[in-house]
């Protein structure tokens, strides 16, 4: 028997509705104090299609991806046969009893689920069945691994705001099928769950909302944004919520503005003139959104306008699986827009971190004057996680140099001049003013042309020289700013892994299990480019390196390399990108290869 | 007239004319870009605007340099070739207090930037769109823009194969509410356009053939100073009254006098010529354009105002304030909030 | 007595027709059988501002620029004082009388010109004298250095393509200066020319007409470009010579099309399409449009579309210094488009190779059905230099794998089934049809989205990751393909110099100097990516290696270090980044100063 | 209209209508682009046309996925997001003897596409340009496009503040040689129109609106199934005859009957309903949409054509073979080309 460490893939057709169900058993679950997690597989189509989700119950916590479930439930005709490949040995298949299906694999349990037939008996409204028929998958379920009814019904009230007349003909599904079950089954009793007390009330939040939040806590002030998967959340989440945050309640009036572009461009054209206007200003969108923002991304960072655009990962190149993970940005962002340049990138590796880097690529934004680009992606972004409640932002907001009349007139004081682009204290970082400043030195020109200290126009070698060195330095100061690699244990001469973003998951518990295998294995988590100190101290210290991450080429390995020549032969890379996020077993498996 | 003599002292708020000046220019002599940069200075000396009060945008190309030859006293951002309008739409949400003013090319705004140029007019965001429209990519030494007439031929270019884009239908097409085109030879009715255009509240869309002496100044040329002398059609002779000023009827002593009232007050006159024409009237204006093009007029004057249009700012219940000075304090919401948050994720 | 190795320097205004008077010297030392090259240093600017040429006369052939001159031409009052820095101890300074200049620096001699006396002594219309003003310094400096005359003559023939209203005026000038100066001036005789025999007549050229040539002769068939500095002469002479080259006498028909698009992502995806239909098509651009490519090249990559891009590099980032040269471009376009991808790229290091690259570029793409991105850059492209003429192409023209009726049909009856995406011969590179190709079974469908090797639209994991591990094969078939770096000297141990694109130039001369110095090294130029075998060979067998390049960041090293980790810690970078191409002086003090 | 039964057996190239299908439409049942993508069968049928003699072209989006689900034995680009036309503008130069057909979405077209899409008719490229308009971004569900009417409430998004880009007007401001509008609901016309696009010499755009039976089909939308039955205006009933075919006036019983002929001798018979409508007239084209605009009239029906309006093609004097057929000898000129070349630089 397994107690609090199984999984259960649900398999359905897009647009049927099981969404709510699938939800409804995560949240119960959580209720229950059992670490739970769950991600969607679904495809870029609206309805009719397979979809599927993938639930994990794991008292120590991970959270990643398995290669196999231990139960399924079928409900789609069409993909059963390939669903039964990824169930264990001794796995249990619960399936609508419509589905026809020769004989089950030796050592699986089949457990029929008389969809119609409850339905019927449910008296529930006819033209509701459609969606309520995944309603009885919840209701066996909850019977056949003991989820509390209770809790279900808790979830039911949170996934339709308490209006009754939905939670009802729902929940009484739910107890008829399991109240069927409880009658006609005999429970296997291979897996099960049991409450545990959580140290503190967990969140079920997805990536996007948490970005968001995370922004509109970092008083963003301007949005642009064009839908695009799997991104648009993020955008529609500050829609939702700046009614409720930033807006008075006294005069109802908002200052968070959220604009839909016509595309891409334009998104990021906007963003970059609130930007300099002296709004916290921001953009999010996917791969091939960011390619349409590469010349404005080089302007900024020539002109040095802080804005913060989020990168919300699916597979790539091209339009690719646009509803499928990766970290196949990684690269492209780091390079990205001709001629030389520094990309500031922040990578979270959690919900509470979208949260946290929502905050503070903001800050970091303002205080380098240059784009900070946040890389998410669907695995994070596009499903719930559990989570500990958010932390309220532990820093107070931090706008950089900025000068307005007073602060201008003070400077001009002590130094009698002020240039645009002058580095006064010697961190590469000017000081701006910004419009609206009604001194009458404030005003300056901006442009993507060579221009000098005093933000006059110049084609002269030694101003353009100057100006991109001292541009250089900003990445020195980012290293004092952005939040710091994590590394866990650390000992001279052992194997390392690196991972980052939402690869922290699976990574975490692969170092666990290679632990318990035997070898010793240290982890760091890479947090942001340009690297901090951590990073170069763990290479320095360790033998042989793992770079763990879900792209073909091992991009973050590519990176370390050209940063850390000293070090590169000692990086080895376990890369793979096939649209799902990598399961700590896979991880194990290449480790083991390559370490022989 | 004799306005711009009358008042070269200094101006009810008490700057000069060379408050308003830029730097000296970088482009061709005689260029009509210098002209039209010359009438903003006017413009916006007459009209009594602080220059601090005004913020400059423009692509890349000639027309887009010449931001820096007026009002240096302005902020400024000169951005990338076409896409000076999502700039814009982003920038002036931060005060508006602040007058936007654009300018742009044939090519910056009707090639490569004709879809941010469309939505920008729909979105009816409070600015000045200059398009100094002279049919040739200056700055790159003279191919093609799209506002090139059919047949125009140029040297390395060969002939023009394809019909012009017409800035002013386009910026109607979509909605536009406030369109006006002149003639950088025309320099008086330059600036009384631009002075009309700095009180309208909405985008005002200023398409102003300039020639461009270098690559495209042939006599035959529909961008050329000596056509556009010999085909000038002002559809009516423009003033701009501010709105503490008296309307002096006698500076149009003949013909009749149809006045358009500006959001700010302010009155736009025009003195009709042969033409009976109605600016208000979009059905008017589409047909007037769509006429024009096949007459091959070069109709100057206001083609179509709406001064009462909703603006992008009407979408959005913002506070008086200017968005980028409000303090830190207000923008990050307080520790109740979040807690209230993660409940409701609870 | 300096003979044939000194530099000049001519000072002027934009717009004054300067340009006819300095190719004019260039043409007649070049016919003289001396080797020469200039480059012309201009703002981004039409008409009144400042502009320099500087020329580079050498026996021995070096060509790479030159940090001081020996001779100055003065015509720009403006910026004489500046000017006066960059010229030798000893140096001589050509100046308009008219420009009053309080004393030259010691050891320095003035030549003063008397620029409108000569004119009126011309008795030339006095309309035409503000261009040939110029001829004066034609006139004088031909005395000074002994330009032949006659050459002068030839190459005013030229220029003004034998008209002689034009030639006649503009050499009366010449000779009057030249007598004039011959009855009044003492001639100082340090600087001289003598003519040689050149083995084969040189032409004189610019990168990007070679390039357009080259395309031309390789059967190009489509461009589609949008004008941009430096780039826009490529596609210009794509029209200047389609008439000539491809156009039927008889029928006045041509076989190539070139359209000018609304911008740079029209440019692109037309470019793709005619790619995909089957015609050899090209684009040509500058970084900013580069950028706005970025979502087709995935595409292009991803639905394998053969096309090749022209990158002419001028100084990022951003809009930049638009008229000055870099070699900035190179990561952003190695890793351009977001997801993993591979782009081939060329670098041509003179002419000759814009030329023949030109025409590989179209067989490379359609051998392997992938962008190919050549990376020229301003001082190739828009420079006029000597060359030896064009090579005809030594190989036909490959068009790569297409299957037109008979061959599909073979293919079916032999294999029974052909799928567009299929690697039958087991290098990554699957056979295509064509649109217009009849048979019932050619159509397939073309996307972004993935697909199995038979088109099909497919979200399957694993059809993802075969076919882009498929697309990586075509890596190493590249290899096979691209020109091979070149070698100048190899020994163990040494120390090793990498160059690429116009680098090459100052580079030889670098290494040339420190040979003759004393210190030993080898040199590498690379002239493609992915790197051929020579690379990793040079970087095995060298114990330190520079790295030479026109950018801030040291590019080259960084894709090096991607690609080798092994090495990496051998490299070193020497790379700077002004708008200045690197002068072998610069080279030498980088490595002197590393080296110790 | 009995002609798709009457047809249903081998047309006279010998293909059944199974011949022009494409693979089962994963879009949501009752889409309006699915109705579409029959007639496209139907029209391609009834044309007998050779279904590789044509090229689907498509952007992204729902309706961009639908090229899928016609025509599965014709080649097929779909491309990114807005830039199909550049991918057409490519493709069609290779083989002048097909057809492109290319299929948009709103979004596509009037948002991040509207550059191309207005570059495209300005061009004047031969080919049928679908934009299935349904006011909102389906496949990524549910958002504003520009063309939704001001004042649309949708689910996350709230209410819609900007004025509706008109797509039949930017063509034909555009200088669009054949601009059609029709309903998805009204598969008849949709079918002829397509017919007749198929026969223009020239860009035939067609902006059908095509309900969102997922994201935007409440009965008060502008682009829902309801309001589109109610309010639909059609200027003329359009029947397309084929050049061999005869036309028989009897389909016409009553009122006047209206021909345009086509370049390929092929004739559009209009018969006229109330409304006296020219379509050869581009200044009526223009007034009519105006019009449309200001009194909410769903107009349907062929609203501009010029037969005979120079293309692209005229423009390039390219020779008759197909371009990527040229063998090679042909495409690369001789040596004693490039020695004269040689000797040009010397
Ligand atoms: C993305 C991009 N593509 C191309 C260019 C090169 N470019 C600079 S100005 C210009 C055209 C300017 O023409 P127009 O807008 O008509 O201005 P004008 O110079 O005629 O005033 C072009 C194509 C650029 N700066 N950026
Ligand atoms: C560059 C880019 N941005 C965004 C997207 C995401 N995207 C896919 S389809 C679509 C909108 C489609 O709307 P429409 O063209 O109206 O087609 P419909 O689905 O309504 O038929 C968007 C924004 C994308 N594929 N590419
Ligand atoms: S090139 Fe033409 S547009 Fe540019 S500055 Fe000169 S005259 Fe004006
Ligand atoms: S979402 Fe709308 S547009 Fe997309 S397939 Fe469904 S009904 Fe059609
Ligand atoms: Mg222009
Ligand atoms: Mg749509």
């Amino acid at each position: 028997m397994q107690i609090n460490d199984f999984s259960v893939t649900f398999s359905t057709i897009n647009g049927s509705g099981s969404a709510t169900a699938n939800n409804t058993i995560l949240r119960a679950i959580s209720k229950m104090g059992v670490p739970v997690s769950a991600r969607n597989i679904f495809p870029s189509n609206i309805q009719g299609l397979p979809t599927w989700y993938n639930l994990r119950v794991n008292a120590a916590g991970y959270k990643g991806r398995q290669e196999h479930c231990h139960i399924l439930v079928a409900m789609n005709p069409e993909t059963v046969a390939a669903d039964l490949e990824k169930v264990v040995e001794g796995g249990l298949v619960l399936i609508n009893e419509e589905i026809l299906l020769d004989e089950l694999p030796a050592g699986m349990k089949k457990i029929p689920m008389p969809v119609k037939m409850l339905l019927e008996a449910s008296k529930t409204p006819t033209n509701l069945h459609i969606y309520l028929a995944n309603m009885v998958y919840v209701g066996i379920l909850a019977w056949l691994v003991g989820i509390d009814l209770e809790k279900i019904e808790a979830a039911l009230q949170y996934h339709f705001d308490h209006r009754q007349s939905a939670v009802e003909p729902n929940l009484k599904v739910v107890k008829i099928a399991f109240d069927w079950a409880h009658q006609n089954l005999a429970n296997p009793g291979d897996y099960k769950l049991a409450a545990l007390e959580h140290a503190e009330n967990k969140i079920l939040v997805d990536g996007n909302t948490a970005g968001a939040l995370g922004a509109l806590f970092g008083g963003l002030q301007y949005a642009a944004w064009y839908p695009i998967t799997p991104a648009t959340g993020l955008a529609e989440a500050l829609n939702e919520y700046i009614p409720k945050l930033r807006t008075d309640p006294q005069t109802g009036t908002t200052n968070c503005v959220v604009v839909q572009a016509e595309d891409e461009l334009a998104a990021i054209g906007m963003v970059v003139g609130a930007g300099w206007a002296g709004l916290r200003a921001m953009t999010s969108t996917s791969g091939p959104g960011l390619c349409l923002m590469a010349e404005y991304l080089g302007l900024a960072y020539f002109a040095e306008v802080p804005i913060v655009v989020w990168d919300v990962q699916r597979v790539g190149p091209s339009t690719g699986l646009p509803t499928h993970t990766s970290q196949g940005d990684l690269t492209f962002t780091y390079f990205i827009s001709h001629g030389d340049k520094d990309m500031i990138i922040l990578l979270p590796g959690d919900v509470e971190e979208c949260f946290e880097f929502g905050w503070k690529a903001l800050d970091i934004a303002e205080q380098l004057q240059t784009p900070v680009i946040v890389l998410s992606d669907l695995e994070l972004g596009m499903n719930i996680w559990e989570a500990d409640p958010f932390a309220y932002p532990d820093h107070k907001m931090e706008r950089g140099k900025v000068l307005w009349e007073k602060d201008l007139e003070t400077l001009l004081k002590k130094s009698g001049q002020w240039g645009r682009y002058q580095d006064i204290d010697g961190d590469g970082i000017p000081y701006r003013t910004i419009l609206g400043n009604l001194h009458e030195k404030a005003a300056y020109f901006t442009r993507g042309t060579g221009h000098d200290e005093f933000a006059h126009y110049s084609e002269e070698n030694r101003d353009w020289e100057k100006n991109l060195q001292r541009l250089k330095k900003k990445v020195e100061s980012a290293k004092k700013l952005v939040p710091p690699a994590e590394v866990l244990n650390e000992e001279k001469g052992r194997v390392g892994l690196i991972a980052y973003g939402s690869t922290k998951m699976s990574a975490l518990e692969a170092v666990a299990m290679l632990n318990r295998s035997g070898r010793q294995v240290d982890f760091l988590r890479i947090k942001a480019l340009p690297f901090t100190d951590e990073v170069e101290t763990f290479l320095k210290t360790h033998d042989r390196i793992y770079i763990v991450e879900a792209n073909r080429d091992g991009q973050m390995r590519q990176i370390l390399n050209v940063n850390f020549p000293d070090y590169a032969a000692k990086l080895r890379s376990a890369a793979r990108c096939d649209g799902l996020s990598l399961s700590a077993e896979w991880i194990v498996s290449q480790i083991e290869k390559m370490e022989g | 007239m004799e306005t711009t003599l009358k008042r070269s002292y200094p101006n009810a708020l008490g700057y000069n004319r060379s408050d308003y000046l830029g730097l000296p220019t970088t482009l061709c002599k005689g260029c009509g870009h210098n002209s039209i940069a010359n009438m903003i200075v006017s413009a916006c000396y007459e009209l009594e605007l602080q220059p601090e009060k005004i913020v400059k945008f423009s692509g890349i190309g000639c027309s887009s340099k010449s931001t820096a030859y007026f009002l240096d006293r302005s902020f400024a951002f000169n951005g990338l070739h076409g896409r000076m309008p999502s700039l814009a739409e982003g920038a002036l949400f931060a005060d508006r207090t602040l007058k936007g003013i654009g300018i742009s090319g044939d090519g910056d705004t009707a090639n490569i930037g004709l879809s941010q140029f469309k939505h920008l007019v729909r979105r009816n965001l409070p600015m000045v769109y200059i398009v100094e429209n002279n049919g040739v990519y200056g700055l790159t030494k003279g191919q093609f823009s799209a506002t090139a007439e059919k047949g125009l031929k140029l040297k390395r270019q060969g002939e023009n194969p394809y019909l012009p884009v017409d800035i002013a239908l386009e910026a109607v097409a979509a909605n536009a509410s406030f369109v006006a085109r002149s003639f950088a030879g025309d320099p008086k009715q330059v600036k009384e356009l631009i002075k009309a255009a700095l009180s309208h509240d909405g985008t005002a869309v200023l398409d102003i053939i300039s020639p461009c002496v270098t690559f495209n100044n042939q006599d035959y040329s529909l961008h050329s100073y000596s056509w556009g002398k010999g085909h000038e059609a002002p559809l009516h002779e423009v003033e701009f009254v501010m709105p503490r000023e008296e309307i002096t009827v006698e500076d149009f002593e003949n013909g009749t006098v149809r006045e358009v009232t500006m959001h700010d007050g302010s009155v736009i006159v025009f003195k009709k010529l042969e033409r009976q024409y109605d600016p208000t009237n979009r059905t008017e204006a589409v047909r007037l354009l769509e006429q024009a093009i096949r007459r091959n007029w070069l109709i100057t004057g206001l083609i179509y105002v709406d001064p009462n249009a909703p603006t992008i700012f009407d979408m959005y219940s913002m506070s008086s304030e200017s968005l980028n000075r409000i303090p830190a304090e207000k923008l990050r919401p307080d520790r109740k909030a979040l807690d209230m948050i993660n409940l409701s994720f609870q």
